[in-house]
């Protein structure tokens, strides 16, 4: 019924490595379009963890300035740890990652691409959020610029650091909070310069110091986590 | 390079090789050990400022410095095993975990303990002690990986994994905590500087330096041989040892 | 010998509770190290022998299954015998 | 460069071991599978089908042994030999967060397939009129026959198939069975388990038995 | 009260009518089961087959219509029907971090039954042996057969299986068939899907053929 | 082969109500202890979140005594929140939940013998490992009796209440950050209440006035909450 040619051992059925990234992060955005919640809930987990500090520590205005740029960073991390789980398991679980790892493309780019997609869905909106909040805590008005810079290129950072803590937890059944264990503790630098930024913005003195080395944290791990994840996905699926 | 490996490469025959020289480690540990703590405890002068407090150095300095070598050990280990696929690497590398966490946690709590009567705390946010701390973290992480995988050798190669983009953390960490501090204080209580010893404050140091860089090693190496058991309890040699060793 | 007397020893110079408690948990940590390290070794040679056993098991049931398969074809064979039977008469 | 001028076997296999968990669930095993082969492995539950099928396809190594495609080694040759592959496990790939046209369009995409196809093809599979509805939607079968509508447009010569009429109704069964001689007359292979009997003629069937061993 | 006294069926369904997606899969169905029956529910992929079973079972909810136990509504008696059901899903129950030994004792408890007769029992099933490996470790096959061990024990007169023989190898679906037939004899019933040709004798099974309706 | 005697229908064969509890305990006890993980995660993870805010934050020792309380607390609903994934997920995802429904005990002892069970892996461990945390946070050292108190009143609260949401969200592919959405807000009273109390006892002022409101708090929902838990278990496995 189908007009079928003899078969062949062939390389040319394959996408050019630009259409292979360009499909999985359309189908990864599909995913997390088709439930909005996805793309709303790590805002709101983001918002909520927020606002649960001035309920728990009170309202005086000195003191939430004070820790305003910890707490919104420490929330940061916390909202995309909480989605990371999204970014490989529900693929393992149903057998896609199988059939990723099987496909004819390096595994790094089909990896790269589904990071991005995940930073698309849960690390864009905070920088977007985050202004916001910063009101609600009496963030330092100098510090404004530095929180989104920061949030901008630490984002991606924690997304693709991310990745590799998930990468090697994926085959195991309750990798919840083991994920916790690996992942935060390669957080912390970018914690760390991230609210040192905020703090020198703060006192009007340049922080493009702290930005250049989260830059630089930025470039390292585009650059490498993806290999590593890759590296991890075989392992941890075989 | 590797040629002249390759011999101890071999599981059996390090099996056999360990099992060997084990003894010898052991004797010597206890003789280092004993004689370096005695010494600290009882002969060594105590220091003019901090009295005898200070005696927590000989433990402290040790178990901090022995903290951050068996990572790089790891470290080590771990790139062999990721790169040329030596098993044994890998066994040794899961040996190291776990006894470098230990220690680990003997730096903070002797750190700690000293820190009351010198600083009035037990625990200040310096550079030093929160990247101590810090490493501490990344040690349980390699251990929880290696425990959460059922196959040795998966949990090897995804702890291999972790172990390599921890180190290269270590530094960052390292550096970027003694930015942030400096920042917001002078960290002035634990920059004693190197504290220029009397020669009878080194000695007793430094034996008891190589009574726990000993003990560590053997350590190491009993728990390396229980690793190898694991990855090739299949093999014929393992399961002959093991019926011989029953009768 | 830096002490005047045991009292004076186990003091040490008022700072008696941070450094015996350094020592102390030192001394605890490690040999809970030292003990659990041994322990798994032995326990690792036992689980070894333990599998050896329950591999014995095992071929035993493999055996059994095989007689199993083999009484199963032979019934199968008997009944289509049967059956041609019938269809002969 | 066509397989049947090719002088090497499409797959094949050299003193294969696996073990799990202490036990071998085969040794010393070599295989080779030609162009027009169907290949059935055999043997009871737990005796190291799907984990043969897995280390074939390169998804798991094994123990000790290589793999080769086209006498060239698996793990050297990924991304050719994952051209000439198709795989489907146990599980079927299909994220119930898609509709059965999505999920098989993408499939196709990934494989370097004409995804405009998929409509077209989900009608081969009886899956007509379910285009939109999400996949999480249809019942077991529906969800398999998903992921095994990709076989209809498959140019890879090697199919390897575990338990692919799991949930499939009989009518679906027997399509599957016809599509596999079209493809190994068309000089593919089919490498499968199954525990249902194959009304495949027998001379086209070949077989690897695993027993166990302890 | 012994079911063969009862005058009323097992298990009996007044116009059940299912609709999922806006589409009917059954309309005024009744159904009436008594002791001694095996029936099998029959019809292609996706046509309600899985739907029925849960709504059967009180798992799912009917459109319209009820479902009696003993001639009695189950969702009243809830307790009741459970101490009498078995039922089997789909999925199979079984926990990946317990031993098989573990899980079937645990299910047997669960169920009230004698939790000491596990390991007797994975011998039934063919698991001798692998009684303490954890369940996660064992092939599908293996995995399904922890969960299918409980019939073997199981008091419950009503059986409710949804394609019980899936990832089953011949012999086990022999001796499975052959435990329904010894079920049904003691005044049991048992209502299953599968895609499989049942060996049983016909006159042994009734047939539920479920059609498409659009 | 087996020696059964004719089906009857019947009622008999049903454990009682204590040991059907106790066979549920016991179940996910030994799960939990078998990945010894499940049992040391939560705490790593405590303790983990706990020293981010240091490092976010700075470590002068007068702001962290001052946050320290809130820093707990919302720590401690973190991890909750985290393990809670454990409850019913992997029980739904293969089948167990479903024979669960289907055994025949009143759903809400086996619901309460699961959170029970959660809240022994997950809370109990929180009550030790607090007090060394308050010291890293320089705690006021009035204040630890009243740390411990709300706390072992506290926990509970939050297993209780979590398992709703759990319940709610078992039956969604991605209930991960839903589910925060869903308890976060529920958990705010025992914080607000147990963060007072911290901070009245500091001052050395009676704070049993909190402490009964969480107690309250408690009895409430564990009378409560397993009927709830079992109603929406009802509702998400339809
Ligand atoms: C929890 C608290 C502490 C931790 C985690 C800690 C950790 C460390 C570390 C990581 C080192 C480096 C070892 C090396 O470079 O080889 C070190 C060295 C040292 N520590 Fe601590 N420490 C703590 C508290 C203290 C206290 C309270 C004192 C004394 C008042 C102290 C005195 C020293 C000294 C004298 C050295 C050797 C410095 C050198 O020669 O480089 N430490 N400690
Ligand atoms: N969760 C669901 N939500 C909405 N619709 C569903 C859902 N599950 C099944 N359906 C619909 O109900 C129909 C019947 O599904 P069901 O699972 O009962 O089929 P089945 O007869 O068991 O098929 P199979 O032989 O494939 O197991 C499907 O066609 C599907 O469209
Ligand atoms: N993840 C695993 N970890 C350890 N052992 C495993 C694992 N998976 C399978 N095994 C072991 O390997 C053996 C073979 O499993 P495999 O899945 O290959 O069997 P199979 O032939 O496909 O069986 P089935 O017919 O039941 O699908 C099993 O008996 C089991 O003990
Ligand atoms: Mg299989
Ligand atoms: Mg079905």
């Amino acid at each position: 019924m189908l007009n079928k040619k003899v078969m062949t051992i062939t390389s040319s059925n394959k996408l050019s490595y630009r259409d292979a990234f360009m499909l999985i992060i359309k189908r990864d955005l599909t995913i997390a379009f088709r439930h909005r919640d996805d793309i709303l809930n790590p805002i709101i987990f983001f918002i909520i963890v927020v606002t649960l500090f001035p309920l728990g520590i009170g309202p005086e205005a000195s003191t939430l300035s004070r820790i305003a740029p910890g707490i919104i960073w420490v929330a940061a991390l916390l909202s995309t740890l909480l989605s990371l789980d999204n970014l490989f398991k529900s693929d393992h679980n149903d057998g896609s990652l199988e059939q990723m790892l099987l496909s004819p493309h390096p595994v790094f780019i089909l990896v790269l691409a589904k990071i991005i997609a995940h930073w698309l869905v849960t690390g864009l909106p905070l920088i977007f959020i985050a202004p916001i909040l910063a009101v609600l805590l009496h963030l330092n008005e100098n510090s404004y610029g530095a929180l989104m810079l920061t949030l901008l290129l630490g984002t991606p950072v924690l997304s693709l650091l991310g990745a590799i803590g998930v990468a090697l937890t994926v085959g195991i059944k309750k990798g919840g909070v083991l994920l916790s264990l690996l992942v935060l503790p390669l957080y912390i630098p970018v914690l760390i310069f991230a609210t040192s930024a905020i703090d020198t913005s703060a006192m009007n003195l340049p922080y493009s110091g702290q930005l250049a080395i989260i830059a630089a944290l930025f470039f390292a791990s585009l650059t490498l986590a993806p290999f590593a994840v890759s590296a991890a996905l075989k392992v941890s699926t075989n | 390079m590797w040629k002249w490996l390759h011999p101890y490469a071999n599981p059996e025959v390090t099996y056999h090789f360990t099992g060997k020289i084990l003894p010898w480690f052991v004797a010597l540990t206890v003789i280092t050990l004993s004689t370096g703590l005695v010494w600290a405890l009882l002969f060594a002068p105590a220091d003019y400022q901090q009295g005898d407090s200070f005696r927590i150095f000989y433990i402290h300095v040790p178990a901090a410095s022995l903290s951050m070598g068996i990572y790089v050990g790891m470290a080590v280990a771990a790139f062999c095993s990721l790169i040329w696929q030596l098993k044994l690497a890998d066994a040794s590398a899961a040996a190291m975990a776990p006894v470098g966490a230990v220690f680990t946690a003997i730096a903070l709590l002797t750190g700690s303990a000293w820190g009351k009567p010198m600083w009035g705390t037990w625990w200040i946010w310096d550079a030093r002690l929160t990247s101590e701390l810090i490493l501490l973290f990344l040690y349980l992480g390699v251990i929880a990986l290696h425990n959460a995988f059922e196959d040795k050798n998966l949990a090897g190669r995804a702890a291999s994994i972790l172990t390599l983009v921890g180190v290269i953390n270590i530094p960052i960490i390292k550096y970027s905590v003694e930015w942030w501090n400096t920042l917001h204080q002078g960290s002035t209580v634990s920059k004693l500087g190197k504290p220029s010893m009397t020669i009878d404050m080194l000695w007793p140091f430094i034996f008891c330096f190589l009574g726990f860089a000993l003990l560590v090693t053997t350590i190491i190496c009993i728990r390396f041989r229980t690793e190898i058991l694991a990855r090739n309890s299949i093999r014929p040699w393992v399961r002959n040892l093991v019926i011989l060793e029953n009768k | 010998m830096q002490f005047d007397s045991i009292s004076d020893f186990f003091n040490m110079g008022g700072y008696a509770f941070f450094v015996w408690l350094a020592y102390g948990a030192t001394a605890v940590m490690l040999a809970l190290l030292v003990i659990s390290s041994n322990s798994s070794f032995k326990k690792m040679k036992q689980q070894i022998a333990q599998r050896q056993k329950r591999e014995t098991k095992l071929r035993q049931a493999a055996q059994l299954q095989r007689t199993l398969e083999l009484e199963h074809d032979q019934q199968e064979q008997q009944a289509e015998k049967n059956n041609s039977k019938e269809v002969l008469s | 460069m066509s397989i049947t001028n090719s002088a090497f076997p499409l797959i094949s296999a050299g003193k294969l071991t696996c073990i799990r968990e202490d036990r071998i669930l085969f040794e010393a095993l070599n295989i080779e599978i030609n162009a027009g082969d169907i290949v059935q492995v055999e043997g009871p539950n737990g005796v190291g089908k799907t984990s043969l099928l897995r280390i074939l396809a390169g998804l798991s190594e094994p123990f000790e042994g290589k793999v080769y495609f086209n006498n060239k080694l698996i793990n050297r040759n990924r991304e050719l030999f994952h051209q000439n592959l198709l795989y489907l496990g146990h599980l079927p790939g299909v994220k119930g967060e898609m509709s059965a046209q999505e999920n098989l369009s993408f499939n196709l995409a990934l494989h370097g397939l004409d995804s405009e196809a998929a409509e077209q093809t989900l009608q081969e599979v009886n899956l007509l009129g379910f285009e939109d509805a999400l996949a999480s939607h249809l019942s077991a079968g529906q969800h398999r026959r998903i992921a095994l509508a990709r076989l209809w447009q498959s140019k890879a010569p090697i199919w390897i198939l575990d338990e692919p009429f799991t949930a499939i109704d009989k009518l679906g069964v027997k399509k599957l069975e016809k599509l596999f001689l079209q493809h190994v007359k068309q000089g593919g292979c089919v490498i499968l388990t199954t525990h249902q009997d194959l009304s495949l003629p027998d001379e086209q069937v070949k077989k690897i038995v695993l027993t166990y061993k302890f």
